[in-house]
């Protein structure tokens, strides 16, 4: 196992993720590819902790990109309901029509 | 502090499997006996209900929905119990432990979190509309008692110091931690209540809307299903013991029997607990867990670290 | 001796039976219940649990339409009775208990029977089956898909109690489901779990079999209705105490009837969870609603149980008055159960405590 | 690392780069997000088997419960039955497609083409008392900015999504003793 194969593999995980998050219409979808582009940095943090520099600091770093996560996540529902309590529609196309 | 376990071989878990089979059947025999002498009956024609069942539900056919999506239904129906057996890894069976993990703690914590996905796929998968509410329902319960039993849980480990299962152990050598902090091991029931969908938690699978997240389920995957959630149920029990009553420690008896013996108590106490509350409506509960459990974990956690670092 | 036969005759020992009471089936479902216990048989919440479907009473003609599709749901090996009246029960259910034994009858049923479940046309008595309202196609790119998949015609929209446009279900409560007045189907809209909107409708204009009042059965009755609110709210043990009491108001055993009856009062009102859980639930909320109900304003599910427990000693000191008017009782349901979520509309339909005031109510419009 | 650690660490990667083109894949709302869910346990498994036990265990609890609760939004949001609704709701696939591709190879020339430098062996320490350490000492700003942040999120999601205030609820003057709600919860709040 080397460092270079696992980075393959989160390399795959983040454009499989940035072609949902650009592909999809729907809000929820465009956040699932979002999550699997940071599921594929999370993985690259691991390795790159395990692989280079087994000290904390990187393990600290894959925290904040978990909390990141998170945080992406709660304020995408919250936007997501309130579009669509205000439009009563979710579609990413619809959205930029708000700005109007 | 070091560690009061050793890890075992992996053949070991069919031990586990086939302890954690003893503990599904001794609770379905207690609360059998429980329901038995409401109406009247002797407890003990109950003894072999568990093996009537099993027949029966061996006998009967799988049956399907309209549309429903089998794959997710089944994976659901089995989960629960793939969940129990993963939990009892981590939990040291006396001295001996499946897996002495690090984050031993975390890992119970993240098996308890796969009941969700599993009672909402059960919920989902049946294609119908009682069962889908059985699944919110318990999404909405999840949410209000999983985060006070995440701070339930931390505070063993802060006593502790080391989210090692051994090592939480060790910890009580000189006191039960049950003793000191009470209202963690009171949180920590009500969500192994909660993630067993069991007593006033179960109205996910409740009698308002047919049998819930449950309702659709006939066969082996009935069997399957509510076989794995005695199996949560009892494992969340058994975690109840390293965690705030000892582990193994005990006069006289090998630590095994204590542990055994201190895991049937819980899990009895647990069921008999459970009959006798009313059932709790997410709508109701969610702002007792929000409001009143959350304060109560966090304080009890602040209890627990002040008294740590004033040693 | 195959394996099969061995497994039937272990299986018999804990059949599960679903319970199907026609509106004059009162009885009958009573004395199913206890000839149940007393073979320690389980009574199951829904048809998949279940291995006997026992009709009670006799059905009319839409009841009938509706157990037929229930007993579709039934898995199998499955066995069906008939219980007219009360002292049939003992026997059918032995007749139902060598039915089930009957291996080789129950491999030709599954033979025989529908082998895919059957679409949404059908659906309208199920249970639980959903079916959903018409799609709206707003701006999603669908081309060329199927807009009906497995007969269901897909959702369409609508806002909930907090104004946010969700998904609109289509189901119905009754004519089959547990702890739910005999004969009465409530139409419903669920958006998630709440109810939208509801109709009511009371099947073959059906009427339960008459009960004066002050007597016996009529405290009996009541009695069940209490043991139904009771296991609505998971208070199950509870709920067997007062189905304890119902049959020994039947069996007309005097002396233990007051003792129990005060103990049950007694149990009720030291349950604090129970009271916690019912006591803020209002049963009406707009009091316009309030009218013929016989229930004041801001009476709560909790008060409700209260009051019931104490008419049933009104009724056994036939001191009983105030007879409510059944129609008025139920044409009400829709009203009292719209904006609430499921458990608590089952819970206010049950502390309006309908079957047993249809069953006074019969005396004297004949 | 043990061969059979190797090969399970490479069936882990397959998963969760399968589960993960699986979730644009898939027709189904409720499968697509399990998916998802699928992808990120064997995330973090892989983590767990790169020595980092508890951001492992994290990761997989974390998205488990997410993932919970996204299908719940999936199904409330789209408007139709998901289960039996095939759904292709994507635009420009085949420009994303191509992005998507150009992305990975230029990422993994990167990857294949760096000198990356031959690292230390991993810790011999528990490595989860070296991250509470961690973020308890030298690297405590994380920790003090991340809290604030995530308290906000809770606020801030709450109040964007919300419907009702606490004016609704209590009246104009907020004087009323108990809220208006449309079933009251169970403290009384």
């Amino acid at each position: 196992m080397t460092l270079e194969l696992v980075l393959l593999i989160a390399a795959a995980l983040f454009s499989v993720g940035l072609y949902g998050a650009i592909s999809q219409q729907v809000v929820v979808m465009v956040m699932m590819g979002l999550e699997l582009m940071l599921n594929g940095v999370i993985l690259a943090a691991g390795a790159f902790w395990w692989f280079l520099s087994p000290e904390p600091t990187g393990q600290v770093l894959l925290l904040v990109i978990i909390a990141a996560m998170t945080v992406e996540m709660a304020m995408g529902f919250a936007v997501a309901t309130l579009v669509h309590r205000v439009r009563g529609s979710d579609m990413t196309d619809n959205a930029t029509e708000l700005k109007g | 502090m070091g560690s009061a376990v050793i890890e075992v071989t992996p053949g070991w878990a069919i031990a586990a499997a086939a302890m954690l089979g003893g503990l599904v059947y001794l609770a379905a025999v207690f609360n059998g006996m429980l329901a038995s002498r409401t109406v009247g009956r002797s407890p003990v024609a109950t003894l072999l209900r568990p093996v009537y069942e099993t027949a029966r539900l061996l006998r009967q056919r799988r049956r399907s929905t309209v549309a429903a999506d089998a794959l997710l239904w089944r994976i659901g129906g089995a989960g629960m119990l793939v969940a129990a057996l993963l939990k009892l890894t981590v939990i040291p069976f006396g001295h001996w432990t499946l897996f002495d993990f690090d984050a031993g703690l975390v890992w119970f914590n993240a098996m308890d979190v796969l009941v969700w996905a599993m009672i909402w796929l059960v919920g989902w998968g049946g294609n119908s509309a009682h069962a889908l509410v059985g699944g919110y329902r318990f999404l909405a319960l999840a949410v209000a008692y999983e985060l006070p039993l995440m701070f339930a849980l931390i505070a063993p480990a802060i006593a502790a110091e080391s989210l090692n299962v051994g090592t939480i152990i060790a910890a009580q050598s000189g006191l039960w931690f049950v003793v000191w902090m009470p209202f963690a091991f009171l949180i920590f029931s009500v969500g192994v209540l909660g993630f067993s969908v069991w007593g006033p938690f179960a109205s996910a699978l409740g009698p308002d809307i047919a049998g819930g997240a449950g309702a659709e389920l006939s066969g082996v995957d009935r069997l399957v299903f509510f076989a794995g959630r005695y199996g949560v149920l009892a494992a969340g029990a058994a975690f109840a013991v390293p965690l705030f009553f000892g582990g193994g420690s005990g006069p006289m008896l090998p630590a095994w029997m204590w542990f055994l013996a201190k895991t049937v108590l819980v899990l009895t106490a647990l069921i008999w607990v459970g009959r006798k509350l009313p059932l709790f409506r997410p709508d109701q509960f969610m702002e007792v867990g929000w409001v009143l459990l959350i304060p109560a974990g966090i304080l009890q956690d602040l209890v627990v670290a002040l008294v740590v670092t004033n040693q | 001796m195959g394996v099969t036969h061995v497994l039937a005759r272990l299986a018999v020992h804990a059949t599960h039976v679903l319970l199907v009471e026609a509106p004059d089936g009162w009885r009958a479902r009573v004395a199913a219940e206890q000839a149940i216990a007393e073979r320690g048989w389980r009574i199951c919440l829904a048809p998949a649990d279940a291995d006997v479907l026992v009709l009670c009473g006799t059905p009319g003609q839409e009841l009938t339409v509706a157990v037929d599709q229930v007993w579709e749901q039934l898995p199998g090996p499955r066995v069906r009775v008939d219980i007219p009246s009360p002292q049939d029960a003992v026997s059918r259910l032995e007749e139902a208990r060598r039915r089930l034994m009957a291996v080789d009858a129950h491999a030709e049923d599954a033979r025989t029977r529908a082998q895919t479940p059957r679409g949404a046309e059908h659906a309208d008595m199920d249970m639980g089956d959903m079916h959903h309202g018409d799609m709206h196609h707003g701006d999603m790119d669908m081309g060329g898909m199927d807009m009906a998949p497995g007969g269901i015609p897909l959702a369409g929209g609508a806002d909930d109690r907090d104004g946010l446009e969700m998904d609109e279900l289509t189901v119905q409560l009754g004519p089959v489901l547990p702890y739910w007045p005999p004969g009465v189907v409530l139409h419903c809209t669920l958006n998630g779990d709440v109810l939208t909107r509801a109709e009511v409708r009371v099947l073959d204009a059906a009427a339960p079999a008459a009960v004066n009042t002050g007597t016996r059965e009529a405290a009996a009755r009541r009695c069940d209705d209490v043991a139904a609110l009771l296991a609505l709210a998971g208070a199950s043990d509870l709920a067997a105490d007062a189905r304890r009491l119902r049959n020994a108001l039947l069996a007309d055993d005097s002396a233990r009837n007051a003792s129990d009856l005060d103990r049950l009062e007694r149990r009720i009102h030291r349950a604090p969870l129970l009271r916690w859980s019912l006591g803020r639930v209002r049963v009406v909320r707009d009091p316009a609603l309030a009218d013929g109900l016989s229930v004041g304003p801001g009476e709560s599910v909790f008060d409700r149980l209260l009051a019931m427990v104490s008419t049933i000693r009104d009724m056994l000191n036939d001191s009983v008055n105030g007879k409510r008017d059944v129609a008025q009782l139920v044409a009400a349901v829709p009203g009292l159960v719209t904006g609430l979520d499921l458990a608590v509309a089952r819970l206010v339909v049950a502390s309006l405590g309908i079957p047993s005031a249809a069953a006074a109510a019969r005396v004297t419009d004949g | 690392m043990t061969l059979i650690g190797d090969i399970v660490f490479w069936l882990f990667g397959a998963v969760a780069v399968l589960s993960g083109a699986a979730v644009f894949w898939v027709n189904s709302m409720a499968r697509a997000t399990y998916a998802l869910a699928i992808s990120f346990v064997a995330v973090g498994l892989q983590v767990l088997m790169l020595d980092q036990a508890y951001l492992g265990i994290i990761v997989i609890l974390m998205m488990v419960m997410e993932m919970a609760v996204m299908a719940v939004y999936m199904i409330m949001f789209m408007g139709m039955n998901p289960a039996l609704m095939p759904m292709s709701m994507v635009h420009d696939k085949r420009l994303s497609l191509s992005i998507a591709i150009v992305t990975f190879v230029l990422l993994a020339a990167g990857i294949l083409l760096t000198a990356w430098p031959s690292g230390s062996p991993p810790p011999a320490e528990d490595v989860t008392v070296a991250l509470g350490e961690a973020l308890m000492g030298s690297k405590m700003l994380a920790m003090v900015v991340l809290s604030p942040v995530m308290v906000a999120t809770i606020v801030a999601g709450v109040s964007l999504s919300l419907n009702r205030g606490r004016y609704d609820r209590y009246g104009e003057d907020l004087r009323r003793r108990n809220a208006d709600d449309p079933q009251p919860g169970g403290v009384g709040r």
